[in-house]
């Protein structure tokens, strides 16, 4: 079915200890097309980031960074156009505005604020995508992994509560 | 014929909602006539045995009030589960964990060290609970904690919702009369998984005061300022809650003069209450410098105790990092 | 009276004691409480910077870290000597803004037990805070001897105007804030073009030809426009075009007599002090025959060189708006 | 919820493109659908193939043939980047009769082949991207594009050269224009110029019949001393408010024979058209060949508007065409597209405290040169000093005054190198001075351009190369005396140099209209930091804006030429026109919309649009989003505190799902596998 | 002229020779804040307004040029950034903002390490005012100057003379030393540390 042919990868990365899960966030019209940039221009950057194409960094609902956090991720990646040169006039700086505040909150809630990163790419700026998405990868490597985890080992529970001893 | 078979049960709460069933005056009748009341311990003396003696599905409406907190509180939603028809997650710690949820913040240990070793406590032996001790007369135990708060839907299904801290009378009341009236075939029951007991809007649905559009120079915090009494309270920079609390208490808090801090949850659909007001409230904040930014949003306390405060549980985050990590020293 | 932390400086120990005499002499009227810090040391001037960089932020820190240590309460730190000023608030803005360097800093401060926080004081010069915080409202009040008929340059040289790391100061170029305190006075103030030209610095020690030639050009400069003294406002470059007045007259066989005053001198005769009190006698090209000027009250009208007579020709552009002005197209449609 | 209850509702086709050997190469796509179909068969995932060339023919085929055969519901292609084959993959949906919107195009060549060498990584990461294709694409929904009519009229601001461009050709192709000017006559900065580089035309000379056109042209309606100030509506349906400010003139009655600025007693400088070098009346026409011909009077200078009393206009006036008592007026107009040709301002040469301008009398801006030079300019056209009389000898010209300069404006201003060429020009013709033009590099780039600097060299004019230092009138040496001192760095030579002239001209940069920021909001655009009106695309739409029927032209852009101005007008309007025939547009139906039952009417999204789509109904207390004016950005979506914003083609569904799906399959394997997600 | 210029090869248009690419970067790191020196677009502000340009052998610009080239030697020998007097013109001016006076103290203390060059008379003026200052925590401008004419400009000590009578008698300058600060081993220590640091 395929004619890929079966080499051997150079390296994996499952044999290094820790490869972060990384969601990223991008507009439309300035980062996705940045990360498109790169592409076209065969930058190299790491594999870690999964992005997921907004029409706006506007439209970024801290709803989806914490469903990210809660789901796995290691680290969030905001992305949008440079302040001022927003294609929808001045919606990333609520972008900014909501990030500011996100930092707040994760930071109360016990993740680095450095896992959550905001940052303005035009569609030009190819290089800088991949420079700074390989540099956040790194970031994310030294703090190490997030492990969000809800369902945390009890105590040891007793099988069976006594109940005739204990009442409510 | 028997009638229908009522119980509710306390886990970990303060209690207000118990308060707030009774506090329906004499519709409390009603419920006496409809129902038989095979279980309540606020109210009536029961062991645990006589609830495991009863058949399953036998109790027709079990009103369920507190979160998860430990292995006591577990045994018994798997137990009531079993054996209602209709289990209510009732009130706002069942539905989303509200303020025994704010425990979630914070490590076991630390929640453990709050209550037994800072200054208003007195305990000058620095005595601990423990979970199981030998007397004389034989090994006793307490239920163990749990490293973090769970809502009750974490734990078992849930037939239908009612939020508030605690629900509004006027809302159990009619709750109650809608479930006599199913009973009698006089009405239909609302769809699985449904908020009973509220509104499909938010506070500011049933809000007087005026209002227009937003922009937040600098937020203010209400006891330090002279509120505009007519005026929406975020338009003061107060923290209001109502925009993403959902309706139904008849914007109790707004209209006294005091801002709303979300004890009714979020609205129809909302996946994370917090996120709603931390996109709502960061969206009109009125400056796009980074660092101005920052200094408006100093003015905001404790801005994920102002968001999560009824909610943490239920978020989806759920508890923070320190709360992940149960150790007990 | 408004509290001030106050760091003097070397110079005001020793080459400008009429700075400092003057300075004491006309704060204490017009509120300014000066808290000199306790035992501050050198600033480094421009030379500590130019051997090495960390011991010479870190000698400058070392005043800035007393200084928030004595602060209780006041946040401003007040210089009278515009590189004592400029040393200071560099070093407070490069730690602010080089948080590694900052860091760095920090830690050689550390080795005496000390340490500042970046961004914790505000640095003003002297004039600064008599322009923008007492105001000239204030200081005309506490005029009793107007200057009327003293014919002034005011000079304020590089440091205070440049770089200007917290934009005390209108321009950078031509700054209007002395000028309008000497007119405060009654003073005649001439529109000075070298108003912030390079006095020479430590050039009159290591390359004093270069140095002359500096100076010259303020001292011919204030002369062409009939000047009767040129005011400084830092010890470093009254002493450069007062005592090497003489030497540069001798390199360039010219005769040229501008006295050299502080000006919180004028504004201490200005105030009815008397002369002695604010160092007058001190300065070696004499200003007596220019204070006597004064002192008859009879200005002898000199001609202008540059004054504009009635236009005739085409008109000119109306002055800048007297404000920073930041980058355009912020503004809102009028 | 867990996996077991959730039942496919959708059957979902996976489509992984091989590339050639662009995807192939990296990523395992044989594996990779393979573990689509073997894994993902839960989500509703019922075929799942590998082709070579999906975009190919024969790749949509083998899609169309599927969605037929195997009744899929859904399409996940994964490919290049949607900017490349969106379009392409949702009409190959639709030729088989599958609503092109239930089809998603994820990338794994530009995010994944392309960037990434580790083919075992790539592999899992593109596979990690179409499970999240296919969570999301479960929660799309079928929509349609939104079409909506175009009003045949065109809104054009500005009655600069642009704007006058623009408007002839769309009022020749026989559709109606307003054109609205700010000032008593169109005309622009190019009715000031003397003469227009590289050919030394005169610049009236070839602009004013334009504006005669214009003027007499039945389709061009002209509202001069008007501005807009308000917008509503949508591409197609705008309505446009405009204050048409009172002339004090009825211009019914009005001849234009100049008796009243004859007569008027009050003179005032000229700061607008004669750059401040000149005067007019307070009773004015800003020059004579002004389009309209009608006066204004100023109602600021006038001196019977400041006194109470005069009225020698009106005393004089042989058709009693002055009216005091006339008002504001505000209308209204209709419109289908707008063009924005609002121009420059100059930059503030005074704001360089070292180059004197304003403290130094002869030095000179370039508007104010080009009136000096102009012969219909304050001094006939002669150049001379401020005093009105003395003819210069020597004279500096400095580049870069303003522009290029992270103190001022950073960028290139475009057009002062060549106007700067054409001053030494004249300069050089009408005094025989010796010119110097100071510069940083000259910069010739357009056709006969550099042929006229060669001109202006071999005519011997000297060219300094150097930021000019300061410019001073303090002399230090001998031969300085009463002169400017050009204070620069030869940088050729590496000295510093002190060039003595009589006079200076800096060629000061253009700025956005001070005002540009207000006006990009009233029309819904966007400035860059600069506050240059944002183009659609820098070089493949630069005449359209992000905001549908919003067009640009001319220097509102960005520093331009006459010609690139010229040419800017002519492409909007043949844009326009374009849309016009088309009768009707459609839009993208990527929207908001408010449910209105849970809308609580807080008004936190009121003031996020920047298109003004979102309406709050005080009757009701619930806000409403306009489609045809949402751009779809999601931002009140994404504030809505109550959850109670959809975004169509963005919903909380689709991105929520999408995380999960990117999720699923974890690289590392953590150990503690979330709670929230399905189980693989 | 205070002193020849030094200038080691012969005047020539001649291939730089050994181009150390790494001068650039390593002017920038050592200089406080973010200097911008990469962003020199050479249009010769710096050069134009310095009072002091007339004594140095090379324009700011062309130092910033030679920089680029890396021309480490000649730059270290230039005697340009020690006659910069410190009047910020250049840096206020300068159209890409560069901290171009900052600049002139990084290569003032490089040019010191690189043994190389500096001019001795400013450099020695520097040392002896920080060893004043090292020793009394004030500086002391009657000693420091005397001392240093006489090493530098002895020939020129007669001219000066009723400059140095005024300045004791009219400006009552003390010829005696500064009182040594308080915290003087405090400074000491912190300096020690400074010079540890500067010297990572």
């Amino acid at each position: 079915m395929t004619d890929t042919p079966e080499t051997k990868p150079l390296d994996s990365t499952r044999d290094k200890p820790f490869e972060p899960v990384m969601i990223g966030f991008t507009c439309n019209w300035c980062s996705y097309r940045a990360a498109d940039m790169a592409g076209i221009s065969r930058m190299k950057y790491a594999p870690n980031v999964r992005l997921i194409r907004l029409m706006c960094s506007g439209r970024l609902d801290p709803t989806f960074v914490f469903k990210a956090f809660a789901g796995g991720a290691d680290a969030v990646l905001v992305s949008g156009c440079h302040p001022g040169d927003c294609h929808y006039a001045t919606q990333n700086y609520k972008a900014m505005r909501r990030f500011h505040l996100m930092q707040r909150v994760l930071a109360q809630m016990g993740i680095e604020p450095a896992r959550l990163k905001l940052l303005w790419a035009s569609a030009a700026e190819g290089q800088i995508f991949a420079n700074e998405i390989t540099k956040f990868v790194e970031e994310v490597r030294a703090l190490g992994p997030l492990n969000w985890n809800t369902k945390p080992n009890a105590v040891e529970v007793p099988a069976e509560i006594p109940v005739e001893e204990v009442q409510a | 014929m028997s009638k229908p078979k009522f119980a509710m049960y306390w886990a970990a709460s303060c209690g207000g909602c118990e308060i707030a069933v009774l506090n329906i005056h004499e519709k409390i009748l009603d419920v006496d006539a409809a129902f038989d009341v095979v279980f309540w311990p606020v109210a009536m003396d029961a062991k645990y045995k006589d609830v495991e003696a009863m058949p399953d599905d036998s109790i027709t409406l079990c009103l369920w009030n507190g979160g998860i907190r430990n292995d006591e509180n577990e045994h018994m939603a798997h137990l009531l589960r079993k054996k209602a028809q209709i289990l209510v997650a009732f009130g706002s710690c069942a539905c989303e964990g509200c303020i025994p949820g704010l425990a979630n913040f914070s490590s076991t240990q630390d929640m453990i060290d709050t209550a037994f070793s800072t200054i208003t406590t007195d305990n000058p032996d620095n005595i601990r609970p423990q979970a199981s001790y030998a007397m004389p007369e034989g090994i006793i135990t307490i239920p163990t904690i749990n490293p973090i708060l769970k809502t009750l839907d974490q734990v078992v299904d849930v037939d239908y919702y009612m939020p508030g801290c605690p629900p509004e009378s006027h809302q159990i009341a009619a709750v109650i009369d809608l479930v006599i009236a199913a009973l009698n075939g006089k009405a239909q029951l609302p769809p699985k998984g449904a908020t009973i007991g509220a509104g499909n809007s938010t506070v500011c649905d049933e809000c007087p005061r005026k209002r227009n559009v937003k922009a937040i120079k600098e937020f203010n915090r209400i006891q330090l300022m002279a509120a505009d009494p007519e005026l929406c309270l975020l338009e003061q920079g107060i923290p209001c809650n109502g925009p993403a609390t959902r309706s139904g208490c008849n914007a109790r808090c707004p209209s006294a003069g005091a801002q709303c801090i979300g004890c009714y949850g979020p609205a129809e659909g909302v996946v994370d209450y917090g996120a709603r007001l931390i996109a709502a409230f960061a969206s009109v904040i009125d400056s796009d410098k980074p660092d101005e930014i920052d200094k408006i949003l100093d003015g905001l306390v404790d801005p994920a105790g102002q968001f999560y405060r009824f909610n943490l549980a239920g978020s989806l985050l759920r508890a923070s990092k320190a709360a992940q990590t149960p150790k007990i020293g | 009276m408004t509290d001030y932390l106050y760091y003097p400086g070397c110079s005001m120990e020793s080459s400008a004691k009429a700075y400092e005499a003057s300075v004491e002499a006309v704060c204490g009227p017009l509120g300014i409480n000066l808290k000199e810090i306790d035992d501050w040391n050198c600033c480094g001037a421009t030379e500590y910077l130019s051997l090495d960089t960390t011991p010479a932020y870190s000698l400058i820190a070392r005043n800035l870290a007393l200084a928030e240590e004595q602060a209780n309460g006041t946040r401003t730190l007040l210089a009278a000597c515009s590189a004592c000023y400029l040393n200071l608030s560099k070093a407070d803005h490069y730690m602010h803004e080089d948080k590694a360097f900052g860091k760095k800093i920090n830690e050689a401060l550390a080795a005496g037990g000390l340490h500042y926080d970046p961004g914790q004081l505000v640095i003003r010069h002297l004039l600064d805070v008599m322009f923008n915080e007492v105001g000239l409202d204030k200081i005309k009040e506490k005029v009793v001897k107007p200057l009327t008929g003293l014919r002034v340059a005011s000079y304020i040289g590089c440091m205070v105007p440049r770089p200007d790391y917290n934009k005390h100061v209108s321009d950078t170029e031509h700054p209007y804030e002395l000028d309008d305190l000497l007119k405060a006075l009654g003073a005649e103030v001439i529109d000075f073009p070298l108003k912030t030209a390079c006095c020479g610095g430590h050039m009159t020690q290591i390359g004093p030809d270069t140095a002359f030639e500096l100076i010259r050009r303020l001292i011919s400069a204030a002369d062409e426009y009939k000047a009767d003294a040129l005011v400084a406002l830092c010890p470093m470059c009254q002493m450069n075009l007062d005592a090497f007045q003489g030497q540069m007259n001798g390199y360039f066989h010219t005769n040229y007599h501008i006295p050299i005053l502080f000006f919180t001198q004028l504004m201490g005769i200005a105030f009815g002090k008397n002369p002695e009190d604010l160092g007058f006698g001190s300065e070696l090209v004499s200003a007596h025959e220019a204070m006597k000027r004064i002192g008859i009250q009879t200005p002898e009208p000199v001609p202008a060189k540059p004054v504009a007579k009635k236009p005739t020709g085409l008109p000119m552009p109306p002055p800048r708006v007297r404000a920073v002005q930041q980058t355009t197209g912020n503004e809102e449609a009028s | 919820m867990s996996a077991e209850e959730k039942k496919p509702k959708e059957r979902v086709g996976v489509y992984v493109c091989h590339c050639g050997t662009n995807i192939a190469g990296v990523v395992n796509v044989g594996e990779v659908s393979k573990w689509a179909s073997d894994n993902l068969s839960d989500e509703g995932v019922v075929v799942a193939r590998d082709y070579k060339f999906m975009c190919s023919s024969l790749g949509q085929e083998l899609i169309q043939k599927d969605i037929k055969e195997q009744k899929l519901t859904r399409v996940v292609v994964a490919a290049c980047s949607p900017h490349l084959h969106e379009k392409t993959f949702r009409n190959a949906c639709k030729g088989a009769d599958l609503n092109p919107y239930l089809c998603e195009l994820v990338s794994i060549r530009e995010q994944d082949s392309w960037v990434h060498t580790d083919k075992i990584a790539a592999t899992e990461k593109a596979k990690a991207i179409i499970s999240g294709g296919v969570a999301r694409v479960i929660h799309h929904e079928p929509l349609e594009p939104l079409h909506v009519p175009i009003h045949p009229a065109t809104l054009i601001v500005g009655g600069g050269i642009a704007g006058i461009q623009a408007a002839l050709e769309i009022a020749d192709a026989g559709f109606p224009v307003y054109l609205v000017e700010r000032e008593p006559s169109i005309g622009g900065h190019m009715a000031q110029f003397d003469k227009t580089f590289p050919t030394l035309d005169c610049s009236a000379c070839i602009l004013t019949p334009k504006m005669v056109d214009v003027g007499n042209h039945k389709n061009i309606t002209m509202l001069t001393y008007s501005e807009v100030q308000k917008v509503d509506g949508y591409v197609g349906n705008f309505a446009v408010t405009i204050k048409k400010r009172a002339r004090y003139i009825k211009t019914e009655d009005c001849t234009g024979c100049g008796i009243c600025w004859e007569k008027c007693p009050k003179k005032v400088i000229d700061d607008h058209f004669e750059a401040g070098l000149g005067y007019r009346k307070a009773v004015y026409t800003p020059f004579p060949q002004a389009v309209p011909k009608y006066p204004v009077i100023d109602d600021i200078n006038c001196t019977y508007f400041v006194k109470g009393t005069c009225k020698a206009c009106e005393k004089f006036c042989p058709t009693n065409a002055i009216d005091f008592n006339q008002k504001d007026e505000i209308l209204t107009v209709e419109v289908g597209n707008i063009i924005l040709a609002t121009g420059w301002d100059l930059f503030d040469a005074r704001r360089v405290p070292n180059y004197g301008y304003g403290r130094l009398a002869n030095v000179f801006t370039n508007m104010e040169f080009e009136r000096l030079s102009n012969s219909a300019g304050p001094t006939g056209g002669n150049i001379v000093l401020r005093d009105g009389k003395t003819t210069p000898k020597s004279v500096g010209i400095v580049h870069c005054v303003g522009s290029r300069d992270k103190n001022y404006n950073n960028y290139c201003s475009a057009i002062c190198c060549m106007q700067s060429l054409k001053f030494a020009h004249l300069v050089h013709e009408k005094t025989g001075a010796t010119v110097y033009n100071f510069y940083i590099d000259i910069r010739t780039p357009a056709k006969a351009y550099d042929e006229f600097y060669q001109r202006i060299i071999e005519e011997g004019t000297l060219f300094v190369r150097g930021k000019v230092a300061e410019i001073t009138d303090a002399a230090r040496n001998p031969g300085e005396e009463g002169k400017l001192i050009v204070q620069v760095e030869d940088t050729l030579v590496g000295k510093q140099r002190r060039i003595p002239v009589d006079m200076v001209i800096l060629s000061a940069g253009l700025e956005p209209r001070y005002d540009s920021k207000a006006l990009a909001k009233t029309f819904g655009i966007s400035c860059s930091a600069d506050g240059w009106f944002i183009e659609r695309h820098p070089k493949l739409d630069p005449v359209a804006t992000m905001t549908e029927g919003v067009y640009i032209a001319g220097c509102v852009q960005g520093p331009k030429d006459i010609p690139a101005s010229v040419v800017q007008g002519a492409a909007a309007a043949a844009r326009i026109l374009g849309k016009i025939q088309q009768k009707e547009i459609a839009l993208e139906p990527v929207r908001a919309t408010i449910n209105e039952e849970q809308c609580s009417g807080c008004r936190i999204c009121n003031t996020l649009c920047p298109f003004n789509a979102i309406l709050f109904h005080e009757d009701r207390m619930v806000s409403e989003v306009n489609p045809a004016l949402c751009q779809g950005c999601g931002t009140c979506v994404a504030a809505c505190p109550a959850g109670a914003i959809a975004g169509t083609g963005f919903s909380n569904e689709q991105i929520l799902s999408q995380i999960d799906g990117l999720l699923l399959l974890n690289l590392n394997k953590k150990e503690a596998v979330p709670a929230v997600l399905p189980q693989v | 002229m205070t002193e020849p210029v030094i200038v080691s090869d012969p005047p020539s248009a001649g291939p730089v020779k050994h181009e150390d690419l790494k001068l650039l970067q390593e002017v920038i790191l050592r200089t406080p804040g973010d200097p911008g020196l990469e962003m020199c677009i050479q249009c010769g502000t710096c050069g134009g307004s310095c009072p002091s340009a007339s004594a140095m052998d090379h324009t700011p610009r062309a130092i910033f040029a030679m920089l680029r080239a890396g021309m480490r030697e000649d730059v270290m020998k230039s005697n340009t950034p020690w006659m910069c007097v410190s009047c910020y013109y250049c840096t206020v001016r300068c159209p890409q903002e560069i901290h171009i006076t900052d600049v002139m103290y990084t290569l003032k203390n490089m040019s010191l390490e690189s043994k190389v060059g500096g001019n001795s008379t400013a450099s020695d003026f520097s040392k002896t005012f920080i060893s004043l200052v090292e020793n009394y925590g004030r500086s002391f401008e009657i000693g420091l100057a005397g001392f240093h004419n006489v090493k530098h400009f002895i020939t020129r000590l007669p001219s000066m003379t009723p400059m140095a009578i005024g300045m004791l008698t009219k400006k009552g300058m003390s010829p005696f030393p500064p009182k040594r600060i308080k915290g003087m081993d405090q400074l000491k220590k912190i300096l020690k540390r400074a010079k540890e640091l500067e010297a990572v």
